[in-house]
C-alpha cells in the first residue's frame, strides 16, 4: 500500500462530500458512510504504521510533481502515531454520535454533523502526514471551519457566542500562520519542510529577524490552536456548549495544535535554532508550567463538569507543552505520550459526561451525588480515565507524567519535577471530588440502573480500558514514539 | 514603482481605517468595498491577474453583499457606549 | 417601476455573466483565471437573478437540493479524478499516467480542464448556497 | 536604515500597516460585524505581502506568452488564491454566527454581550 499516506487523508474527505449528497434521500445511512471513511482511516493508518516500522520514513509525492514544486507529504514514525491517535478516537467518537445525536440534535442536523466531523478528522490527518508548510495552513484551516461549525451544532444558549469567539481567535492565529509561512518562504524560497530545514540557518544568518518574527508568529499560531495558557480563552466556552463527541474531537485539535508545533520546532527551525540562537524551548517549558498550575487550580473551582474537564484540558495541555519545551529525549518521549495518554482518558470523560447528561440531564457536578450506583459501568470508566489523568500507576497517564518527570530531571531543572508532581496532585484532586460524591454521596429517591445505549456504551469502555492496557503494556506506543522522537532530534 | 502606485497603496490605508472606524456599519461596508476593488487594481500592478480576478470577485463582490445581508439581518448602526 | 428595470437589466446581464464565467472556467489552465475564479463569477450572476427576483423564485429556479448535490457532484469529481490516477497505477493526482488514447501533455491538459469545471460547479453551488441560506429567514 | 526604504519595499510597508489595523479592528473594536470586516482587512494584508514577495522586477505575469521568460513567481499566487477561499468561507460562516447571536441576544455589541 504505497497510496496509504493520501488516502488515509482522501477517505474522510470523500466520505464528507458523499454525505451530504446521500443526506438529501436516506439520511439515516450518512452514520454508516462516516463510520465507514474512518473506520478506513483507521486501517489506512494502521498500514503507515506497518510500513514506517518496517522502512523507515515515507516520502510520498502528490501529483508526481517533486518538491520544491509539488507538494511532499512525509509520514515518520510521529506522523503515523498521530494517524493513528486521530483516527482510532475518532471512529470511536464516531460510534457514539449514533445514538447521542438523535435525543441530543435538532431535526435534521445528522447530515451536516457528520459532515463536518469527517471534514474535521480529514484535515486533523492532513496536518499529522505533511511535509509541506503551506498544506500545513491549508489542513489547519479546514479542520478549524469544520470545528467553529460543530460546536453551535447543539443550539445551545450561548453557544453561537463561543464559536464566534473561537473563529476570531483562532483566525488571528492561521492569519499569522500564513504570514510566517509567507515570512519563512521569502527568505529560503521553498515551502518543503525538509528543505526548509536545510536552508534556515543560512536564512538566519543573513536575515535573523525575518525568522524570528516567522517563528513568533507560528508560536502564537499554534499556541492558539493547542489552547496553550495565555492564549486558551477560547476553550473553556466551546467545550461547555459544544456535543459531547465534538468535544472530544476538540481534544484532538488541541494535540495536533501541539503537533505542529513540534513539527514547526523540530523538523523546520531544527534543534540547534531552538536551543541555542532562539531560547524557544525553555520560554515554552515555564509557560507550560504556568499552564499546568493555573489550569488545574481553576479547573478545581468549576462547578460545571464541562468546564472542569475543560480547564483540566488547559492543565495537560501544558503537559504536552512542557515535553516540547524540554527539548531531550525523555522529556519529548513523555511529552508525546502524554498526547496519546490524554487524548484516550480525556476522551473517556468527555464521552461520560455526556453520557450522564444524555440519561440524567445531569451537569453540575454536586448532582453527581450517587450516580455511581445509577450508572457503573459508565463510571468506573470515568474512574479509570480520572486515574489515567491523575497519573496514578500502572495506567498510560502515569508512564507519560513518568518520562517527563525523568526528563526534567535529565536537565536538571527540579522546579519543573515539583510542578510535575504538583500538577498531578492537583489534578487528583479534581477528579477525587467526582468520585467521592459519586460513590459515597447520599443516595436520595429509587435508584434505577439506566446505563446508556450500547452505542455510547463500548466507545467509552474502550477508551477506559485501552487507558489500563496500554499503561501496562507501554511498549507498544513506546515503540513508534521511540522511533518518533529519534527522528526529531536528528539521532 | 511609480508616484502613481505609491498613492494607490497609501489609500488602501486610508480606505482600511476608514472602514474600521466609521459608526455606519452600511457605509463602512461600502468603503471596504472600494478596500477590495482598490486591491485587486494593486495585485495587477504587482503582476497577479489571477489573484486579482479573484480578489475583485470575491472581496469586492460576494464578501461585500454578505456583508450588506448580515447587516440587513442586525443593526445598521455600531452601538454607543 | 424599478423592480421592472432592475430584472429587465439582470435578465439581460446575467447570460452574459454566466458565459464570461465559463469562459474564465475553460481558459483556466492558459489564461488569468480557472475553476475557482469562474465559479464564483456564475455563483454571483445567480446571487444578481436572486437578488433582483426574490428569494423564494430563485429557491424554485435552484432548490437546495439541486445545489447540494451540484456542490457534492463537483467536489466527488475532483477527487475522483485525483483517485483515477492512482488506479492507473500513479500517485494521487498524477494525471498524465490515465489511459486514454492521447499524449500524456494533452491527458494532463485535458482532466486539469475537467478538475475546472468540477471545482466551477462546486464553488457555483457553494456561493450561491452562502447567499440563499444567509439571506432566507432564520426561523 | 535607508536601504530599508527602497521603492520596492513600500507594498511590504503598507502591509504592515494594514496588518496593525486588521489586529485593532478585531481586539479592540466592539462590533461583531466589525471584528469580521478587521479579519478581511487582516487576510488581505497578508495576501499583499504574499504577493509582493512575488514580485520580480521586469518580470511578466505567470501566463504562457510566447517570448517571455522572466515570470514573476507563481506559488505564492496559488497560496493567495486559497486563501481567498478561506477567508470567503470564514466570512460567510463568522457572519451566519453573528445573525443568530443577534436573534439570540439581541445585541452585537461584545462588551454587552460579555455581560450576559
Amino acid at each position: 500500500m504505497e497510496n496509504a499516506p493520501i488516502l488515509v487523508v482522501m477517505a474522510p474527505f470523500i466520505g464528507a462530500y458523499l454525505i451530504p449528497l446521500l443526506g438529501l434521500w436516506w439520511e439515516r445511512y450518512c452514520y454508516w458512510v462516516a463510520a465507514a471513511a474512518t473506520g478506513l482511516s483507521v486501517l489506512f493508518s494502521l498500514t503507515l504504521v506497518g510500513s514506517v516500522l518496517a522502512q523507515g520514513t515515507i516520502y510520498y509525492t502528490v501529483g508526481g510533481w517533486e518538491p520544491p514544486w509539488g507538494i511532499e507529504l512525509v509520514v515518520d514514525p510521529l506522523s503515523a502515531f498521530m494517524c493513528l491517535v486521530v483516527s482510532l478516537v475518532s471512529l470511536l467518537a464516531g460510534a457514539y454520535s449514533r445514538s447521542y445525536i438523535k435525543k441530543e440534535l435538532p431535526e435534521g442536523k445528522a447530515t451536516s454533523y457528520y459532515t463536518m466531523m469527517l471534514l474535521l478528522t480529514g484535515g486533523l490527518l492532513g496536518v499529522s502526514v505533511t511535509g509541506d508548510l503551506f498544506n500545513l495552513f491549508v489542513m489547519t484551516e479546514i479542520f478549524s471551519v469544520a470545528a467553529y461549525a460543530l460546536v453551535p451544532m447543539m443550539g445551545r444558549k450561548g453557544s453561537f457566542l463561543a464559536s464566534y469567539r473561537y473563529l476570531i481567535l483562532a483566525s488571528i492565529g492561521t492569519s499569522l500562520l500564513l504570514l510566517g509561512t509567507g515570512y519563512l518562504y521569502m527568505v529560503t524560497g521553498t515551502l518543503n519542510m525538509a528543505d526548509l530545514a536545510a536552508r534556515l540557518p543560512v536564512a538566519y544568518a543573513y536575515h535573523p529577524w525575518v525568522v524570528l518574527a516567522a517563528l513568533a508568529f507560528f508560536l502564537v499560531a499554534f499556541g492558539v490552536k493547542s489552547a496553550l495558557f495565555p492564549l486558551h480563552a477560547w476553550l473553556p466556552d466551546v467545550y461547555t456548549v459544544a456535543p459531547a463527541p465534538v468535544a472530544v474531537l476538540s481534544t484532538l485539535v488541541t494535540k495536533v495544535g501541539a503537533y505542529s508545533l513540534i513539527r514547526v520546532l523540530f523538523s523546520v527551525f531544527g534543534m540547534p535554532l531552538i536551543t541555542g540562537a532562539i531560547p524557544v524551548a525553555p520560554a515554552l517549558s515555564w509557560m507550560a508550567a504556568a499552564a499546568i498550575l493555573a489550569g488545574s487550580v481553576v479547573a478545581l473551582q468549576q462547578s460545571d463538569i464541562m468546564r472542569m474537564l475543560a480547564y483540566s484540558s488547559v492543565a495537560h495541555i501544558g503537559y504536552v507543552m512542557l515535553g516540547i519545551g524540554l527539548a531531550v529525549q525523555l522529556g519529548l518521549t513523555g511529552g508525546i505520550l502524554h498526547i496519546l495518554s490524554h487524548a484516550l482518558a480525556k476522551g473517556c470523560l468527555f464521552l461520560c459526561a455526556g453520557a450522564v447528561m444524555y440519561r440524567a440531564g445531569i451537569r453540575r457536578i454536586d448532582d453527581f451525588r450517587g450516580l455511581g450506583y445509577r450508572m457503573p459501568l459508565t463510571m468506573a470508566a470515568f474512574t479509570l480515565a480520572a486515574a489515567s489523568i491523575a497519573g496514578i500507576p500502572p495506567t498510560v497517564g502515569f508512564m507519560s507524567k513518568f518520562y517527563l518527570a525523568l526528563g526534567a530531571m535529565e536537565t536538571g531543572s527540579w522546579v519543573l519535577v515539583a510542578v510535575i508532581v504538583a500538577g498531578s496532585l492537583l489534578t487528583a484532586l479534581v477528579y477525587l471530588r467526582v468520585i467521592l460524591l459519586m460513590y459515597f454521596g447520599a443516595r436520595e429517591g429509587p435508584q434505577l440502573k439506566e446505563e446508556p445505549p450500547l452505542g455510547m456504551l463500548v466507545p467509552i469502555v474502550t477508551l477506559a480500558l485501552a487507558c489500563a492496557v496500554l499503561g501496562i503494556f507501554v511498549r507498544v506506543p513506546l515503540s513508534l514514539v521511540g522511533p518518533g522522537v529519534r527522528v526529531l532530534l536528528g539521532m | 514603482m511609480g508616484i502613481a502606485e505609491f498613492l494607490l497603496m497609501s489609500l488602501l490605508v486610508v480606505l482600511a481605517v476608514a472602514a474600521v472606524f466609521m459608526r455606519d456599519l452600511l457605509a463602512a461596508t461600502v468603503v471596504f468595498m472600494v478596500y477590495s476593488l482598490l486591491m485587486a487594481i494593486v495585485f495587477t500592478q504587482l503582476k497577479a491577474p489571477d489573484v486579482a480576478l479573484t480578489e475583485a470577485a470575491v472581496g469586492a463582490g460576494v464578501t461585500t453583499l454578505l456583508f450588506v445581508i448580515a447587516i440587513a439581518k442586525t443593526d445598521r448602526r455600531e452601538e454607543d457606549v | 417601476m424599478t423592480t421592472v428595470i432592475i430584472r429587465t437589466t439582470a435578465r439581460i446581464l446575467a447570460p452574459f455573466i454566466q458565459l464570461f464565467g465559463l469562459y474564465v472556467i475553460v481558459h483556466g489552465p492558459i489564461s488569468p483565471g480557472g475553476g475557482f475564479q469562474g465559479g464564483v463569477i456564475v455563483g454571483a450572476s445567480l446571487i444578481l437573478l436572486a437578488l433582483s427576483y426574490d428569494l423564494a423564485s430563485a429557491e424554485a429556479r435552484a432548490g437546495h437540493a439541486i445545489r447540494i448535490a451540484m456542490d457534492s457532484t463537483g467536489s466527488l469529481l475532483f477527487a475522483g479524478i485525483g483517485l483515477l490516477s492512482l488506479l492507473a497505477g500513479g500517485v494521487f493526482m498524477d494525471y498524465g499516467i490515465i489511459p486514454l488514447p492521447l499524449p500524456a501533455a494533452q491527458v494532463r491538459a485535458l482532466m486539469i480542464l475537467l478538475i475546472g469545471m468540477a471545482i466551477g460547479v462546486h464553488i457555483m453551488a457553494l456561493v450561491s448556497t452562502l447567499f440563499l441560506h444567509m439571506a432566507e429567514d432564520h426561523e | 536604515m535607508s536601504d530599508l526604504v527602497i521603492p520596492g519595499n513600500v507594498p511590504y510597508f503598507i502591509s504592515v500597516a494594514l496588518l496593525l489595523i486588521g489586529l485593532y479592528a478585531m481586539v479592540a473594536r466592539r462590533n461583531l460585524i466589525k471584528k469580521i470586516m478587521g479579519l478581511n482587512i487582516l487576510s488581505t494584508s497578508v495576501f499583499l505581502f504574499l504577493i509582493a514577495v512575488a514580485d520580480k522586477r521586469g518580470g511578466a505575469p505567470p501566463i504562457t506568452v510566447p517570448g517571455v521568460d522572466l515570470y514573476v513567481n507563481p506559488l505564492p499566487h496559488t497560496l493567495v488564491l486559497t486563501g481567498i477561499v478561506v477567508a470567503l468561507a470564514l466570512t460567510s460562516f463568522a457572519l451566519v454566527l453573528v445573525i443568530k447571536i443577534y436573534q439570540e441576544h439581541g445585541t452585537l455589541d461584545a462588551d454587552r454581550l460579555m455581560k450576559l
